[in-house]
Formats: C-alpha cells, sequence, structure tokens
C-alpha cells in the first residue's frame, strides 16, 4: 500500500514533536526540523498529486481499518491539488520566515514552529480526511493553533484579536459540529462516502435540511463570508507576520474546499440546487460579500488591513461560483482556491518583506518604495494585478470562469459585481502602485528624485525655475538606495510570482486535467 | 395540545439543548466582561455535547458492554440485539470534543490575563476605548 | 421510571447556567459555572454515558474551574453584568 | 488559404522582452545598453520582415502558445492585417529608438534604464496585439501594453505626471475591465469561440439590441482607439517624454486601440451581420462626431504637443469610420490610414520633440520664425503635415481618396461632408504653424541680421527626416501594404 497519504499528514506532526523536543538542545534546530518535516510533506504531496491523476481516486486506511469503522484518508483529485497547494505554500513560508520571525519574535521562534506545524497539520488533515468527525476535530487544531499564533503577533491588539476570533471560531466549529450531529442521527454513518450514498434515499428529510444548513453556516463563519467576517480583519492583521503570511492564503481557501466538499460530495449538487432552491439567495449573498468586500478594502489606510478586506471580497467569488449551479461556476470557485491562494500568498510575502525593512506598511510609510525595493514590489505588482485580473495572471482566468458560469447561470448581477469589484481592486492597487512609485509624500509637488535634473518642460508647466527645485530631494533618504529584504524573503516571493504566471497560462490544463474529471 | 405537549416530553432533552445554547450564545454576545463571554462559550459547547449524548440514549437501554464477551462462549448464543444498547460512537466523539473546548478555554482563559495585564481590564467597552486611545497617540 | 431524575438534573443545570453569567462577582462565576459543570456530568452519567462524564467530571469540571480561578485571581473579581 | 505554423510571431514577441533582463543589467553602461536596443529592434523588424513573403502569397502563420478552453488559446496567427500593424510598429521602433537616445540624452533624463526597458516591454506587447489570433490574446497584450505604458507616463515622478497616470489608467483600464472583458465573455458565452474570421463568429446567434450593446461595448471598451468621451487621457498622457508621445501615442497604444476596434468589426461580428442590422452606421456617426469635435478643439490648442494629441484623436477616428463604412473601399482606406497616420504623426511628434529639445519651446505661439532656425525640422514637419491632412505627394492622400471613395460605394454621401469638412479643419490647425515658423517674425527677431542654423542634435533630426521621407515614399509605393489589406481583410 502506498503509504504517502499519511506521509504526508503525520511528517508535519512528527515534525512538531521533535521539533519542541530539540528546542531544548538548541532554538535554532527547531527551525530546520520543521523545514525538513515541511519538504518531505510537500514532496509526498506532490507525489500523490502525480499517483492521482494517474491512477484514479487514493483511499488510505488508517492503521489498516476500513471504513466507515476506521478512520480513512481519501484523495481525489480535489483533495490532492489542495494539499499540494498547502504544503508548498506552508514550506516556502517556512523558508522566508526565518528572517522575519527572528526579528518579531525572537525568544519564542520554537513555540511558533512547533504552533505553525501543528497548524498545517491541520489543514492538510482537513483537506485529507474523509471523515466529517474528523474533520471537525482537525478544523479545531488548526483554529486552536491559529488562535495561539495570532496572539503571538501585534502586542498591542494581537491578544484581543485572536480572543474574538475564539468567540466566533468556537461559533463556526459547533453549528458544524451540530449539523454532523444531525447527519449522524439521519444517516448513523460519519464516512463522507457513506453519509453520501445514503442521503440519497432520505433528500426530503428535515433533519437533513437542518445537517446541511448548520453545516454550511458553520463552515462559512469559519471562512468569513460576509456578513460573518467581523473577525478576519483584525485577526489577520495584528497575527505575526511570517503567520499572517500563510494564514491569509490559505485558512480561508480551505474552508472553502470544505464548503465544496460538504456540497459535492456529502450533499450532492443535485439535493442543493434542486431540492433546496437557496441557490438565488446565496450568490446574492456572494455578491453583497463581493461589493462589501471590495468597498470596505476602499476605505483603509494600511496595507494589511486592505489585503484582509480583499480576502472577504475573495471569498464572495468562490461562494458565489460554487453556487451558481453549473460546471463552469465551479470550475472557477475551484480554479480560485488555487489562484486566491497564491495571489494572497504573494500579497502577503511582499507585505512581510515591506515590514521587514520598514516596521509598518501603513499608507504614509510606502513612498519610494519602487526604487528601494524593486524586487519586493515587482511581485506585489504582478500578484496585485492578478487579483485585478489581468491576463496572463491567473487571476484573470478564474475569473473568465466564474463569469462564464454567471452568464450560463443567467446570473447577471453575479458577472457584474465581478467586473466592479475588478475595477475596484484596480484602483486600489494603483494607489498603492502609485504612493510607492512617486518618492514624496502626497500633495508635495515640490519633491523629485534624488541626483536628476529637473526636466525643462515640468519647470515650465509648474512655474517656477531650476535653482528652486533642487531643494526637495532628501525628504526621503532611502528613495533610489536599495534596500532589499533577505535573500530568503525574496526567494519564495519570486517562486510564487513564477507560480502565478504559470498557474495562468496553464489554466486550461488545470482545468483538464484535475477540475473537469473531479466534476464529472 | 397535548400531542405538542407529548412532543416536548418526549423529546425534551432536545428542546433544553437548544435553550442551553441560547443562553451560551446570549452570554457571547450580550456580556461586556471577557470572562462572562467566555463562559457561556462554554456553555455553548456542553450544549452541544449534550445533543450528542442524547443521539445515543435509548429508553430501557444499557450501557453497551456486553457481560462475558471475552472469549466465553455466552456472546455466542446470546443474541446482541442493538436496540438493548446505548450507542457508544457519540460518547467517544464527544471525549475528542471535550478535550477540544478544554484546550480552547485555556487559550482563551490565557489571552484574557494578557489583556488584563496589558489594559488592566477585562470589560469590552473599557477594552475599545483604551484600545482606540492607543491607536491615537 | 428513570427519566424525572434526569428532567430536574436539566432544570439544575439550566439554573446553574443562567446564574453563572449574571452573578456579579467572577469568583461566584467560577463556582457556578463548575457546578454547572458538576451536574452535566450527573446528567451525562444518567444518560448513560459514563465515559462522557468522567472525562467530563476530570476535564471539565476540575481542569477548567482550576483555570478560571486562577485567570480570576491573576485578574480580578469585578465585572460590571 | 494556407496554413504554417511557425515559431516566428512568438519569437517576435519574445525579442524585446529578452531584451529587457540585459538592459537592467547594463545600466551602467549607456552604450552597451543602447547598442543592445537596436539588436533587438533590428532582429524584431527582420523577423517580422521574413513573414511577409509567405503572407503575401496567402499563407497564415500560426502557432499556439497554450491551450486554455477550446477557442480560446493563447495563440497567435498572421494575417494581412496583422502584418501590417506589426510592420508599422516594428520599424517606427527602430526610428524611435535612435530618437529617444538624442532625446533623453539631451535632457539628461532620469531612469533611463527603467525608461528604456518598460518601452521595449511596450513594443512586445504591441508586437503581441498584431498577431493575436482570437480576441482573449488580443486583450492579453492590450492589458499588458496598458500597464507598461504607465511607468512611462508617469516617468517624471512629479504632480503633473501622477495626475496624468492616474487619468490614463482609470480610463484606459477601467474601461477595459469595465466593457471589453464582460462583453469578450459575453461573446465567448454566445458562440464558444474567440477566434477571428471574416465571416464573423455569431452565425446568427446575436439580436439586433444584443448586438448594438456589444458593439459599443467594444467601440468604448477599447479606449486606447480614443474616441470620445473616453479620449481626455490621451492629451494628459502628453506630459511623458516625447519618444513616448511618438511612438506609443501616435502609433503603437493608440493604433492597438484601434487595430482592435478593426479586429472586433471585421473578425468578430463580421461586415455582413453589421451591414444587415445597419449597425455600421452608429459607428460612423460616433466616429463622425470624434473627428469634428476632436479638430475644433485642436484648432483652440496653443501648446505643440496638445494640438497634436488632438488631431491624433480625430485621425483615429478616420480609422474607425472607414471599417465601420464596410464598403472594401472604405475598409481599405480606413486600415491603410494606420500606416500612412503613423508616418505622419510621428513625424510631427519628433519634430515638437527636436523643437523642445533645442529651444526648449512648446508652445506654437513662441514657433514664430523658428523655421529659418530650424528648416530641416520644420520642413519635416511641413511634410507630416499633408500626410496628416491627406495632399500628395504623401500617404495620406491614399487613405483620404479611399476613404471617401469608400463613402461614394456604401452609398453614405453625408458622410463624405464629415471628411471634408475635417479636412480643412486639419489644414486649419497645421499649416499656419509651418507658415509662421517660416516667414512669420517672432516678438524678439526683430534685427535683419541673418539667422544661424541651430538644428537639434542628428540622433533627433536623422529620424524625423527618415519618416518624412518615408511618408512621400508611401504616396508612391503604397502597393505591398494594399496587397497586405485585401489579403486580411478579405476585401
Amino acid at each position: 500500500m502506498n503509504n504517502m497519504p499519511a506521509i504526508l499528514v503525520l511528517a508535519p506532526l512528527l515534525g512538531a514533536l521533535f521539533a519542541g523536543l530539540a528546542a531544548w538542545i538548541q532554538k535554532q534546530l527547531s527551525y530546520y526540523i520543521a523545514l525538513t518535516a515541511m519538504a518531505v510533506s510537500c514532496f509526498a504531496a506532490v507525489s500523490v498529486l502525480k499517483d492521482v491523476v494517474e491512477a484514479g481516486t487514493m483511499q488510505y486506511r488508517m492503521a489498516g481499518w476500513a471504513p466507515p469503522m476506521g478512520i480513512e484518508l481519501k484523495i481525489d483529485l480535489l483533495n490532492a491539488m489542495v494539499l499540494v497547494l498547502i504544503s508548498a505554500i506552508a514550506f516556502l513560508n517556512l523558508v522566508a520566515s526565518v528572517k522575519s520571525v527572528e526579528q518579531e519574535i525572537p525568544d519564542r521562534a520554537p513555540s511558533f514552529y512547533v504552533m505553525y506545524l501543528l497548524f498545517v497539520v491541520g489543514l492538510l488533515g482537513v483537506s485529507a480526511t474523509g471523515d466529517l468527525f474528523n474533520l471537525y476535530v482537525l478544523i479545531e487544531i488548526t483554529s486552536l493553533t491559529s488562535y495561539t499564533l495570532i496572539a503571538l503577533g501585534d502586542k498591542d491588539r494581537g491578544h484581543l484579536a485572536a480572543l474574538n476570533y475564539i468567540f466566533i471560531g468556537v461559533i463556526g466549529a459547533s453549528f458544524y459540529l451540530l449539523g454532523v450531529g444531525y447527519l449522524y442521527i439521519t444517516t448513523g454513518s460519519l464516512n463522507m462516502a457513506d453519509v453520501a450514498v445514503i442521503l440519497k434515499g432520505i433528500q426530503g428529510s428535515s433533519a437533513v435540511l437542518t445537517a446541511f444548513i448548520l453545516c454550511i453556516l458553520g463552515v462559512w463563519i469559519k471562512m468569513a463570508l460576509f456578513p460573518l467576517h467581523v473577525w478576519l480583519p483584525n485577526a489577520y492583521s495584528f497575527a505575526p507576520v511570517g503567520f499572517a503570511r500563510v494564514v491569509a492564503p490559505l485558512m480561508t481557501k480551505v474552508m472553502v474546499y470544505v464548503m465544496i466538499r460538504l456540497m459535492v460530495t456529502v450533499f450532492g449538487l443535485d439535493y442543493i440546487l434542486d431540492t433546496l432552491h437557496l441557490a438565488d439567495a446565496v450568490v446574492w449573498l456572494a455578491v453583497t460579500a463581493i461589493l462589501a468586500g471590495a468597498f470596505m478594502a476602499l476605505s483603509q489606510t494600511d496595507l494589511k488591513k486592505m489585503l484582509a478586506y480583499i480576502i472577504v471580497c475573495e471569498i464572495g467569488y468562490m461562494v458565489g461560483g460554487a453556487w451558481l449551479g453549473n460546471d463552469l461556476g465551479m470550475t472557477g470557485a475551484i480554479l480560485h482556491i488555487l489562484n486566491d491562494a497564491l495571489m494572497t500568498f504573494a500579497l502577503f510575502l511582499a507585505v512581510g518583506n515591506i515590514i521587514y525593512m520598514r516596521k509598518q506598511v501603513a499608507f504614509s510609510n510606502l513612498p519610494g518604495l519602487f526604487s528601494a525595493m524593486p524586487w519586493t514590489m515587482a511581485g506585489f505588482v504582478l500578484a496585485g494585478l492578478s487579483i485585478i485580473g489581468v491576463p496572463p495572471t491567473c487571476g484573470f482566468f478564474s475569473k473568465w470562469y466564474l463569469v462564464l458560469g454567471a452568464f450560463e447561470a443567467g446570473a447577471y448581477h453575479f458577472a457584474a459585481a465581478l467586473i466592479i469589484s475588478s475595477l475596484v481592486c484596480a484602483v486600489l492597487f494603483f494607489k498603492v502602485f502609485e504612493i510607492c512609485f512617486f518618492a514624496s509624500a502626497p500633495g508635495d509637488p515640490d519633491h523629485h528624485v534624488a541626483g536628476s535634473p529637473q526636466p525643462i518642460h515640468y519647470i515650465h508647466a509648474a512655474g517656477h525655475d531650476r535653482a528652486g527645485g533642487d531643494s526637495g530631494a532628501g525628504t526621503h533618504p532611502p528613495a533610489g538606495v536599495m534596500a532589499e529584504a533577505p535573500v530568503s524573503m525574496l526567494a519564495a516571493l519570486g517562486l510564487v510570482s513564477i507560480a502565478i504566471i504559470a498557474a495562468g497560462v496553464y489554466a486550461g490544463t488545470i482545468v483538464n486535467t484535475i477540475i473537469l474529471p473531479f466534476l464529472q | 395540545m397535548s400531542d405538542i405537549l407529548s412532543l416536548i416530553v418526549a423529546k425534551y432533552n432536545f428542546w433544553l439543548y437548544i435553550i442551553l445554547m441560547m443562553i451560551g450564545l446570549y452570554a457571547m454576545i450580550a456580556k461586556n466582561n471577557l470572562m462572562k463571554k467566555l463562559v457561556g462559550m462554554n456553555i455553548f459547547q456542553t450544549a452541544i455535547i449534550l445533543f450528542y449524548v442524547s443521539i445515543g440514549y435509548k429508553h430501557g437501554a444499557t450501557l453497551p458492554i456486553i457481560q462475558g464477551g471475552h472469549g466465553g462462549h455466552s456472546a455466542h448464543d446470546a443474541v446482541i440485539r442493538a436496540a438493548d444498547y446505548i450507542n457508544p460512537l457519540p460518547h467517544v466523539l464527544m471525549l475528542t470534543a471535550i478535550v477540544v473546548s478544554v484546550a480552547t478555554f485555556g487559550v482563551a482563559m490565557a489571552l484574557c490575563v494578557r489583556i488584563y495585564q496589558r489594559y488592566q481590564t477585562l470589560e469590552e467597552d473599557e477594552l475599545r476605548m483604551r484600545v482606540s486611545e492607543k491607536n491615537n497617540l | 421510571m428513570l427519566w424525572p431524575i434526569d428532567l430536574i438534573v436539566l432544570t439544575f443545570v439550566i439554573f446553574c447556567a443562567i446564574a453563572a453569567i449574571t452573578v456579579r462577582d467572577l469568583l461566584g462565576t467560577a463556582i457556578l459555572f463548575s457546578a454547572y459543570s458538576f451536574l452535566m456530568c450527573l446528567l451525562w452519567a444518567v444518560m448513560g454515558a459514563v465515559d462522557v462524564a468522567f472525562t467530563e467530571a476530570s476535564v471539565g469540571a476540575g481542569v477548567s474551574t482550576v483555570f478560571f480561578v486562577a485567570a480570576v485571581f491573576r485578574t480580578s473579581r469585578r465585572t460590571k453584568d | 488559404m494556407e496554413i504554417l505554423i511557425s515559431i516566428k510571431p512568438l519569437l517576435t514577441v519574445l525579442v524585446p522582452l529578452l531584451v529587457i533582463p540585459i538592459l537592467v543589467s547594463s545600466s551602467q553602461k549607456p552604450n552597451v545598453r543602447e547598442a543592445w536596443i537596436f539588436g533587438g529592434g533590428f532582429v524584431m523588424f527582420f523577423l517580422v520582415a521574413s513573414m511577409v513573403p509567405a503572407v503575401l502569397s496567402g499563407s497564415k502563420i500560426v502557432f499556439t502558445l497554450f491551450k486554455l478552453a477550446p477557442g480560446a488559446d493563447i495563440a497567435f496567427a498572421v494575417d494581412g492585417l496583422g502584418m501590417l500593424f506589426a510592420l508599422v510598429a516594428s520599424s517606427l521602433y527602430i526610428v524611435t529608438s535612435l530618437y529617444s537616445i538624442g532625446y533623453m540624452r539631451g535632457l539628461k533624463e532620469h531612469g533611463q534604464t527603467r525608461f528604456v526597458s518598460f518601452f521595449a516591454l511596450a513594443i512586445s506587447a504591441t508586437m503581441g496585439a498584431a498577431f493575436s489570433a482570437n480576441l482573449l490574446t488580443l486583450y492579453l497584450f492590450y492589458e499588458i501594453l496598458s500597464l507598461a505604458t504607465y511607468p512611462l507616463v508617469a516617468h517624471h515622478e512629479d504632480a503633473k505626471s501622477k495626475i496624468s497616470a492616474r487619468r490614463y489608467l482609470v480610463f484606459i483600464l477601467g474601461t477595459s475591465i469595465g466593457l471589453v472583458l464582460p462583453a469578450m465573455i459575453y461573446c465567448y458565452h454566445v458562440t464558444g469561440t474567440l477566434a477571428f474570421s471574416t465571416a464573423g463568429i455569431f452565425a446568427g446567434q446575436l439580436s439586433k439590441p444584443a448586438a448594438t450593446v456589444l458593439l459599443l461595448m467594444f467601440v468604448f471598451g477599447f479606449a486606447k482607439a480614443g474616441i470620445m468621451p473616453f479620449h481626455s487621457w490621451l492629451p494628459a498622457a502628453m506630459v511623458a517624454p516625447t519618444p513616448v508621445s511618438a511612438l506609443l501615442h501616435a502609433v503603437a497604444v493608440v493604433k492597438v486601440g484601434v487595430f482592435s476596434i478593426v479586429r472586433v468589426i471585421t473578425g468578430i461580428f463580421g461586415v455582413d451581420l453589421l451591414a444587415a442590422f445597419n449597425l455600421g452606421t452608429m459607428v460612423m456617426v460616433i466616429a463622425s462626431f470624434t473627428i469634428i469635435v476632436s479638430s475644433c478643439i485642436a484648432l483652440s490648442q496653443d501648446e505643440l504637443k496638445r494640438r497634436l494629441a488632438f488631431s491624433t484623436i480625430s485621425q483615429l477616428s478616420y480609422i474607425v469610420f472607414g471599417v465601420a463604412l464596410l464598403s472594401p473601399s472604405g475598409q481599405l482606406g480606413g486600415v491603410i490610414h494606420i500606416l500612412m497616420h503613423a508616418f505622419g504623426k510621428i513625424t510631427l511628434f519628433f519634430c515638437a520633440g527636436a523643437i523642445f529639445v533645442a529651444t526648449g519651446k512648446k508652445y506654437i505661439s513662441q514657433m514664430k520664425g523658428l523655421g529659418r532656425q530650424m528648416p530641416v525640422t520644420f520642413a519635416a514637419f511641413f511634410i507630416g503635415s499633408l500626410g496628416v491632412i491627406g495632399l500628395p505627394p504623401t500617404g495620406g492622400f491614399y487613405s483620404k481618396w479611399n476613404l471617401i471613395l469608400g463613402t461614394l460605394e456604401a452609398g453614405q454621401t453625408v458622410f463624405m461632408a464629415v471628411l471634408l469638412v475635417s479636412s480643412f479643419l486639419n489644414a486649419f490647425y497645421f499649416l499656419p504653424i509651418v507658415y509662421q515658423a517660416f516667414f512669420g517674425k517672432g516678438k524678439d527677431d526683430l534685427s535683419d541680421a541673418p539667422v544661424t542654423i541651430q538644428e537639434a542634435n542628428l540622433c533627433l533630426v536623422v529620424p524625423l527626416a527618415i519618416t518624412a521621407l518615408a511618408s512621400i515614399g508611401l504616396f508612391f509605393f503604397p502597393r505591398m501594404f494594399v496587397d497586405l489589406i485585401v489579403l486580411g481583410l478579405n476585401l
């Protein structure tokens, strides 16, 4: 039997154990153990994906017990993709984290790595398991570790943000658990495939309806679908950078995965669309989420907060796409899980680099970044364009499928919301680009780049002569001087940037080999 | 009328778990003190555990332990009827859930202590005020 | 006839829950909360979930209360509501 | 039609891209850097030129890069239309490179490496747009081009360029995402393909109202074409250094906009569909409005570059106008105006830049008598003006002639008046400049002493002379280009 699925999840778990122990010997050791564990997990994930693509769905029975009694890891194409995504992002982030953890929380670095690995175990488990109750436990492992990790962040507000996150997270998880309870009452099983078979016969039952609504509601709270999003912006922006970079792209996306898994595998799309007639309402909800997220992002003056609201907006994309009720929309939603994870990761990596050099990312701290950190900003621009949806970055292609799906379903309001949010994102990002591109603070017309003579026609236009123009330089010492982040952080950003383009140009391949076969 | 009453009586612990849940939810939303909110959270979680235990409960059933089941002959002789035993699976699940809830509770408590150390209060309105004061400085 | 017992216990459980969140002293809350947990254990034991009851008694009623009391001593007993 | 599979179109797009890292790495050695620009430019041009015989013989060169969905790949296809545009852009890129070296060095501009890098990126995107096989690919390169030109417009990093760059993006990106993208996806939804074909892709699947809305979304959505009311980014973008204005805002960027509209009209809707729904007239009304109004605005501008910008807006609408005539001569005249206007207008921009570098003057009222000082420049300016007005012996005459023929063919004699009126307006806003420059007297120009010749440096003068001569050359040898268009549009 191929043990790769188990290795995939167990490697970080054992890694966490050893990293904790190794910290007693030497603090630095725990980092290398964590790195090794994630590398092993990443390798296993890739090999699992390869096997699944070649040989179809893979079932792994923990300790050999057969379902529905035993615990089963069931890995089909969707899981495999999400697993590769999680392990790769977690690994890359670990590479980038060594410096930022050193800077932010030097005294608690080992516990950071231990918690980090446990968090990743939770995410991987959520994506790999084929059992509804295990899903709950793993979600809670993920949440618990993320509470503690967020609390390691901002000294003033991190704790409060984490506590609010706990309250809402517990409600979400409890709703899900209740839903599972109802499912158990009606079906007597907890294995997803088993439940799905039994549910086919009893679709009219009100207990099933209750179960479904509770499960979905719980997952929505966990994924921060508007208006259940209030915990997210603070939690993500006050977390330590090393953790924000991984929780922002992965946590919500994994929850979207759970939603899609529940919809497609457990309850069945037929049940949801034909029996419930909720789809229209949910698409409207998604439209509201998209617009609200986009416009709330518009009013932020801190880059991290702005990105957090963009996540709220993007969640609307995926929920709406999944509920459109056709293959194109679902394809778009699944593709967007992958793409959005990559884009958000790249954005947060870039933000991490900026924080590493400048401590803060309020807009007033950003001027002159293009000349100071050209490589970081290149990655940031690319990811930003991807969020806007400019080809050939990957964001365009998921939007493509989503809008196509919206047309096919006749949901023109959803298509309009997608387009409007793209425009708002364009405004948002170009606002940031502009601030970073121009070296001076906004509204300071006297300024120009240090060391370059001012062009003559500009002087004509501005109405003052050359002699007066030279004094503007020097307000920003870093202008024109390179002050880039460490290589490890740049390398991670570079790889993700390549991935953004690659996921874009190979979108057709991804859809044809992974998503469409999964949906069939 | 008596139908409804009998429905309520027959499934009384399902109704009561809902009442407990609401109490918990109310405390989490409406209470001002963080500790009180935490108590509410715990009540909320135990309500769900109660729900699960109720799933397994059957009138007139007994604990799921088979007499002489280990190696004896009686197990083979007597027919085992599922209706005679309480379903043990939800119980087992709840062991995990309890551990999860206590872990959450512990983390939340630790956070409360930290918050108190920094802001000298656990009241939410006062906290909000002090946080915004800090931001403005 | 067993069910009146668990009905009585349930009533107490709810009473304790309401009291725990209304009393204006956090230490009182801690005590009532521990009583709540203990009654919950009892309820579960009555309902045949002995293993759950044991766990709740040790972990829920025991450890949680210790956490709570310790936390109250490290912060304050004051509460506005 | 013969289909050839060749990697050449891709190479054409890649060459300028591959040069960029070299440009960046040699930022400390300007001479090496400039050598590479020329190297890249010539390689690109020869690649394009090497495909001309095949295209002229009626073949189509295709290359599929990535498969996305059926009918919507990232793919290249070289036909006559794309070839015409690619030839224009790649040849003018070389000339402009020479010019920009003179200009940027002459003014000791900052950030020259950034400038040339984004310039190369922009030309690469232009090539991609020219060789696109379907609307998706075209849209892709259209967007890349928008983004690549942003740093060029904002080059000076001052308050004015900041506002202009912002306006530029709002218009260009706003329309392309807000109008073109949904329209394109809707097309794909209806037909399942986006590949250009002269017969159109809809095949009767579209009602008249839907077709009208879609067409309007495309015509206004490709705001680079400067159709009013989405034109005001173009005068604003004139804050960019003159080589940018010359190549991008007279040739590459704006022509990509027009080219896209031409592609949509001829390749997506198809002439027959538009004729059946009588939608050509609607587009012509929009274009005529832009032609007349922007010509009038141009008359009132004193800053030379702004006057040229408004002139560009009106000339671009000629192209849209011609294609929307839906008659063979009209379409020929419209499309060939891409070529003729490019050479004429770039000459004018080169002159404006040369005047500015040599004398620092940028307002028309300051240029009286300047022609005696800079005879070559103003002679070229004169030729450029003739080209834009459409008088012999310049290529512009050829396109105007065909446009007028086209209106007759299509029976739209009313619109012939538009062409004539606008030609007069063109003459009014260009020829006085030349007259004043040679024969007028500046205020401080009281003495009758012989003026000394003070041309700008050679790097500036040679390019403008070349383009002026080419403009005349096109009058005598338009044959090849006409063939390309006839093949491309299946006239």
